[in-house]
């Protein structure tokens, strides 16, 4: 069995549950083990690096830190918030010496700083996706609009993406899973995260218009990878509806979701009953 | 023992206000192998010079000591001297008593002192001068030209006209380049064709030009003035001499739906193919990769129906040796392909193209023959956008510079849709407005105010097609800054001007160095913008960087007069101050081993292989060689060398290893 | 007793550091005397065994100094350079030969300013460290055997 | 060990090389250099821990090469010193044939230089721990007292040149201390004359040295001149980035990156 250290981060055990649940539902069935990062602490996506930067460097380094002290050499981190801080925090502890210095001296740890970091994708296209073919046994069939928000493929001069504004790496799996994978214009726009809480109107708009071109290009549903993209385009569908002023019902689902009702896994497993907007696809049907 | 004069200079009081220059001499002409030492007012005035040359004479000296200003300044003038009276000038070298010591410290006797050490150091060195001549090279006076755009034309003209041999090279089948597919230029608004044509065809009718189209460089040899260089003539599949252009073979062609390059893909060519009406020369190549009978042994329609049997399949390509003694590299540039930029929507919507396909689109000679019509389905755009600095200062995922021509092609091009769609809108979505040049702030203000073209301070995000419309998100990010949506009929690129592909080669077999972006380097930013860092080799228009025509065009002239300066010589006298490798007694012939690490070392390729023979020419030795014609005298190879194999001519490690002893010694 | 007056060797180029110190005297800058200048094409010219003469010699401190990079007047002699001085560097550094008394720098033609100040700072950190008299010592053997 | 004899014998007798360099009986208890000329010598080929001498160095001698096309046994230290040598245009493909000598002690055949590079890849020149300790420690003491200790290190060398003929990269026909206009280095063997010497060899070696550390085997006095090499090699690693011979790439030294860093000049 493949052992991959696995940090959840705050949304996987909250708000996002179902994300955790399909991850780790489909990571099994493959053969693989997720090992939580022992004693692992906020990764840094809050106001914080934006007020302190050298607190917003330690606590992802902590997490780093612990990974390493638990001799992992490849870490699985779903949320892309909680990617891009410790991806970003490699990448400057690397960059920056007298930075890796001051950090290392708090954290009484001389970090290595080596460890491999992976978001979802590319923890799917490196240890699913060889195995998709067995492992698929109901495929989808809908058109689906694969939504990668803004953290997963950005900062570029990190991420190093040819294709960072028309990514395609989940279109492809996707694909790989029987669905059609439109070719739409919002892959990366903004869904209003950051006024997720202060102005949810403004959510209303952004998500609305992503949505609306998902639906009006003919997609059955949006496939996610951020639980800050789930929830605005799932949670604020009064919002988006309000500003769109029509009612929309197309489904959100992580992609792992999407992995797990192709390898045949009921709905329940894949964690969909913990959406707001109701998940019917052919798949998960009888 | 030697017998040096040494002679101090007052200059005025500049050096005589700190420095005790009677005492400097005094000390002078008591050292070692110095047999005359005195000082002066003004060294380098008439009755100055006059007294070098008297003591050289009366005294036999065989070295001179000037004690004076910087050498930077006179010591040419002190070497002229000391030649007129007979000795040999490299054995006159300068004391700098006034830039770095006079002048920089107050009087004391430590000045006079520190005065009197610089003296002794210089007569040290001059001890170990050796008598050098200029280095002589003759020149063949003939100039090759590579690329045949509006910069190489021009530079051939002027070098033609200047009397001299010019072999211009194109590697396309017609010359021309990209002035040749522009519609109409800025700032004026004349056609592109109509001032080109005519130059064009001087080209090929003028008699002191060799035009080789459908050729590229191969290989190129030599140094200044001896180069040599061999020219790849791709086979035409054609006998030229007997080809009168009727152009019956291109309209007969079967294979009619190759996009066309001229056209930017926005038209089509035959197989057997003339680039576009006005070519020179005007007669066809076959473009081997699209013939049918090439490709599938089936066809010769063209031959059949060539009035003169001129049509000739087995030809091969043909290599041409040439001696040329400079060379002007023009070979241009080309704009980015786009298609790096996918939220630009590059190569996924039809009516979104580059400036370079917009060119096309609104000249005369262009696919809809002037009309601005959309490539998807022929209709007039009703609203089009134009994103300039598509590509350019973007160090993120494009190029960090500024391209330079864009904002004024741009606004070129908003101008002539205006022009040629009067009810229809256009949008410019700009960073700045760079329009530096004269008459071009004029031109683009002339496309605001009077050709109404709405110009939008910001950047454009993404286009994405929405019921048959292409959808601009952009921002306006002046006074009231917001997010901007256009719903446009046709978005036009300023994609980034980037360097040629196969320019990296080219210039490694020339030898000449290139910047990060595979654009080639002057030899200094401002005051050699058009030499390279090798002797002989210039550079004109856009291979250097981007720029416009008439920059271009200049640039080209100042190439022509570099070339036409270098020719106006038979020989070259070039300063002596090179490396040379030595020479010993049997058995080592030379103390040099041939490890070559010295020839990876030179930034000239000044460092060959030589073979030692002996009598009957059995090769002894490999040892390294040093092409005079191409050193500049850095020494870097002198310092590198493990064995003191190579020694550097006016600054050997004699000079100065004793310059060091004698400057600590007192 | 008189305060110590170090003997400076400086190795310039000509095209940049040389023209500097021109620049220097031009503008009338006052610095230091205990720096004299050895003029040399480039800096790529400079082997890194005068530099150790120079130390044998008896000199207190030695300049380095030549065209800023990408200035080099042939185009790459002062990258070479550079190469040079930091393997040389490490090894007078692991030998013990005191690096401080060596200051590299870049003085382009337009810096008459930066080479008073090179000079004078280089001046002042060798009078701090005083008479090279560890080198000196080793030098003097030589003088010791010469007189036997 | 048979398998290497057998090799020897067999390029001899098709007499596809003249000479076979290998490691033979020496006095006592060790080893030496031995030049085979007859098939029927092979048998005096050895090869064990004790073989440490660098036999590339004979590649360039004068001597060696009127024998005619030689054939070398190679561990991986010679090895390494062939592609330094055919780096610096000493050495063809042509003119050897490498007898191949794992660490195991297995005969292997290369093709070409190029062969050897790709074998080389996987044994990288690794400074030893404890070297890069005592280096560190060297490198700790206060300049005074450092330059103290080599001066007593380097106090007994008496300019035997041992460890120049021991070095296959020391192969100048006439080598700068042979140089008397100017003498750059005194010829006696004095301290500032010593101390000269061996800066100059290091920095001759600078970026070419192979880490065989055969100059410290050679020198009569144990002077640990390799200490020398092996920090400046830790510094290429530093600066320049990994290193280790190679045909195609070019010298540490005659090669520069415009973005080479350092922290001294001002």
């Amino acid at each position: 069995m493949t052992k991959l250290g696995f940090y959840p981060g705050c949304s996987l055990t909250g708000s996002s549950r179902e994300y955790n649940e399909s991850i780790l539902v489909i990571s099994k069935a493959a053969g693989i083990e997720l090992v939580e990062i022992p004693d692992w602490n906020c990764c840094g996506a809050t106001a914080a690096h934006n007020l302190n930067h050298e607190l917003s460097v330690s606590l992802p380094a902590r997490n780093l830190a612990l990974a390493e002290l638990a001799e992992m050499e490849e870490l699985v981190v779903p949320c892309a918030a909680c990617y891009n801080r410790l991806v970003m925090t490699q990448h400057e502890l690397n960059e920056n010496e007298s930075l890796l210095a001051t950090v290392s001296e708090k954290l009484q740890y001389k970090l290595k700083n080596d460890i491999k970091i992976l978001n979802v994708v590319q923890f799917l296209e490196k240890y699913i996706l060889p195995q998709l073919d067995e492992l698929v046994k109901k495929p989808l069939s809908e058109d689906v609009a694969c939504y990668y928000g803004c953290l997963l493929v950005r900062p570029n001069k990190v991420m190093k993406d040819a294709r960072f504004e028309d990514p395609m790496s989940m279109d492809l799996i996707m694909q790989k899973l029987g669905a059609k994978a439109i070719d739409w214009p919002f892959k990366t726009e903004c869904c209003g995260a950051g006024f997720s809480v202060s102005k949810t109107e403004i959510v209303g708009e952004l998500s609305g218009r992503i949505v609306r071109s998902a639906v009006d290009r003919g997609a059955k549903a949006i496939v996610v990878a951020c639980p800050m993209c789930h929830s605005n385009l799932d949670m604020r569908r009064p919002a988006i509806e309000s500003y769109l002023k029509r009612k929309v019902d197309i489904p959100v689902i992580y992609i792992t979701q999407a992995i797990a009702l192709a390898m045949g896994l009921t709905p329940k497993q894949a964690g969909l009953q913990r959406h707001f907007v109701p998940v019917n696809l052919s798949v998960t049907q009888n | 023992m030697s017998k040096i004069g040494v002679f101090i200079c007052h200059c005025g009081e500049n050096i005589s206000a700190t420095v005790d220059c009677g005492k400097v001499a005094e000390v002078a002409g008591k050292l070692e192998g110095v047999a005359y030492s005195t000082d002066y007012k003004y060294m380098c005035s008439d009755p100055g010079q006059t007294i070098i040359k008297q003591m050289i004479k009366e005294k036999g000296l065989d070295g001179v000591v000037v004690a004076a200003c910087s050498p930077r300044m006179h010591e040419p003038t002190f070497r002229k001297a000391c030649s007129e009276a007979g000795l040999n000038p490299y054995l006159c070298e300068m004391a700098n008593l006034r830039e770095h010591c006079s002048w920089v410290h107050d009087k004391s006797d430590a000045t006079t002192q520190k005065a009197i050490d610089i003296v002794r150091t210089l007569v040290e060195k001059v001890k170990h001068n050796k008598p050098l001549s200029t280095i002589k090279v003759p020149v063949t006076k003939t100039a090759l030209v590579i690329g045949g755009g509006i910069a190489g034309i021009q530079a051939s003209l002027d070098i033609a006209n200047a009397g001299h041999q010019v072999v211009l090279v194109e590697k396309e089948p017609s010359i021309g380049g990209h002035m040749s597919q522009l519609s109409e230029t800025f700032p004026t608004l004349d056609c592109s064709q109509c001032i080109l044509t005519p130059r064009m065809v001087e080209v090929a009718q003028h008699p002191n030009i060799t035009l080789m189209t459908y050729a590229e460089l191969e290989k190129l040899d030599g140094f200044i003035g001896n180069f040599k260089a061999t020219i790849r003539k791709k086979a035409k599949s054609l006998d030229e001499k007997l080809c009168t252009g009727c152009g019956l073979c291109t309209t007969k062609c079967p294979t009619k739906k190759i996009p066309s390059e001229f056209n930017e893909g926005l038209g089509y060519r035959t197989a057997i193919y003339v680039p576009f009406p006005q070519a020179v020369p005007n007669k066809p190549v076959i473009d081997k990769a699209n013939c049918s009978y090439y490709q599938k042994g089936k066809c010769k329609v063209c031959e059949k129906v060539c009035p003169t049997g001129a049509i000739r399949f087995d030809q091969e390509d043909e290599l041409v040796e040439l001696e040329v003694g400079a060379v002007v590299v023009a070979t241009g540039f080309n704009v980015m392909t786009t298609s790096e930029f996918s939220e630009y929507g590059y190569g996924k919507y039809p009516d979104v193209i580059t400036g370079l396909q917009f060119e096309r689109l609104a000249s005369a000679s262009g696919p809809t023959l002037g009309e601005i019509r959309r490539p998807s389905d022929g209709k007039i755009p009703e609203k089009i956008v134009f994103i300039a600095c598509a590509g350019s200062r973007d160090p993120a995922k494009g190029k960090p510079y500024c391209s330079k021509i864009c904002c004024m092609y741009t606004a070129k091009h908003a101008m002539l849709y205006q022009h040629k769609v009067h009810h229809g809108e256009s949008y410019v979505f700009y960073m700045d407005i760079r329009a530096a040049g004269k008459n071009y702030d004029e031109f683009t203000r002339r496309a605001i105010v009077e050709d109404k073209v709405n110009y939008l301070r910001g950047r454009v995000s993404k286009v994405y097609e929405e019921n048959g419309k292409l959808i601009v998100k952009g921002v306006d990010t002046l006074l009231n800054a917001k997010p901007v949506e256009i719903e446009a009929d046709m978005v036009v690129l300023a994609s980034a001007g980037v360097a040629n592909p196969g320019s990296e080669e080219l210039a490694q077999k020339m030898h000449i160095s290139y910047d990060a972006y595979n654009f080639f380097s002057e030899a200094h930013p401002k005051l050699k913008p058009v030499e390279t860092n090798t002797a002989g080799i210039y550079l004109a228009g856009a291979c250097q960087a981007p720029k416009d025509i008439p920059e271009t065009v200049s640039q080209a002239s100042g190439a022509a007069a570099k070339v036409a300066i270098l020719f106006s010589q038979n020989e070259l006298s070039r300063e002596p101050v090179v490396a040379v490798v030595n020479r010993s007694a049997p058995p080592l012939y030379s103390t040099c081993v041939g490890c070559f690490m010295c020839a990876t070392a030179c930034p000239y390729n000044a460092i060959g292989e030589e073979e030692i023979k002996d009598r009957k020419g059995n090769v002894i030795k490999k040892v390294a060689k040093v092409n005079p014609g191409l050193c500049q005298g850095c020494g870097t190879c002198v310092a590198f060398c493990r064995s003191k194999s190579i020694d550097l001519d006016g600054y050997t490690n004699e000079q100065m290893y004793s310059e060091v002893m004698a400057l600590l010694n007192e | 007793m008189t305060e110590f007056e170090p003997k400076i060797v400086a190795f310039v180029c000509n095209w940049c550091t040389y023209a500097g110190a021109d620049l220097t005297g031009t503008s009338r800058i006052k610095y230091a005397q205990n720096v004299k200048i050895i003029r040399f094409p480039c800096t790529g010219r400079i082997d890194f065994m005068l530099l150790l003469k120079a130390f044998g010699e008896g000199a207190d401190g030695i300049i380095v100094s030549g065209c800023h990079p990408n200035d080099c007047h042939y185009t790459s002699g002062n990258f070479h350079a550079r190469r040079r001085w930091i393997m040389f560097r490490g090894l007078l550094d692991l030998l013990g030969i005191d690096v401080r008394r060596i200051q590299y720098s870049w003085v382009s033609a337009a810096e008459g300013a930066k080479w008073a100040d090179v000079v004078n700072t280089t001046v002042t950190a060798i009078r701090e460290l005083g008479p090279y008299t560890d080198y000196a010592k080793v030098a003097n053997y030589l003088e010791k055997e010469a007189n036997v | 060990m048979n398998e290497l004899i057998q090799k020897a014998k067999s390029l001899l007798e098709s007499n596809t090389v003249q000479v076979v360099i290998g490691y033979g009986k020496g006095s006592a208890d060790k080893t030496r250099a031995i030049f085979l000329t007859k098939p029927e010598d092979c048998d005096q080929l050895l090869f064990d821990s004790r073989c440490v001498q660098n036999l590339a160095v004979y590649l360039t001698k004068h001597e060696i090469k009127h024998l005619g096309k030689p054939a070398i046994v190679a561990p991986i230290p010679v090895l390494r010193s062939i592609l330094q040598l055919a780096a610096e245009n000493q050495l063809k493909e042509s003119d050897l044939v490498v007898l191949g000598v794992s660490p195991e002690s297995k005969l292997i055949e290369f093709e070409s230089f190029g062969a050897i590079e790709v074998f080389l890849e996987t044994h990288k020149i690794e400074i030893d721990e404890k070297y890069k300790a005592t280096i560190d420690k060297i490198k700790a003491m206060p300049v005074s007292e450092r330059f103290a200790f080599w001066m007593e290190e380097l106090e007994p060398c008496f300019k035997c040149y041992a460890c120049r003929a021991a070095c296959p990269l020391c192969y100048c026909p006439k080598c700068t201390v042979e140089n008397n206009q100017p003498q750059w280095i005194p010829a006696a063997s004095h301290l500032l004359g010593n101390l000269e010497w061996h800066v100059m060899r290091a920095m001759h070696l600078a970026g070419r040295c192979t880490d065989c550390e055969a100059c410290y085997t050679a020198c009569p006095m144990g002077i640990p001149i390799h200490l020398l090499t092996k920090s400046m090699l830790q510094d290429v690693e530093e600066h320049f980035g990994p290193y280790g011979p190679s045909v195609g790439k070019q010298n540490t030294l005659s090669s520069f990156n415009p973005d080479d860093k350092e922290s001294f000049i001002r």
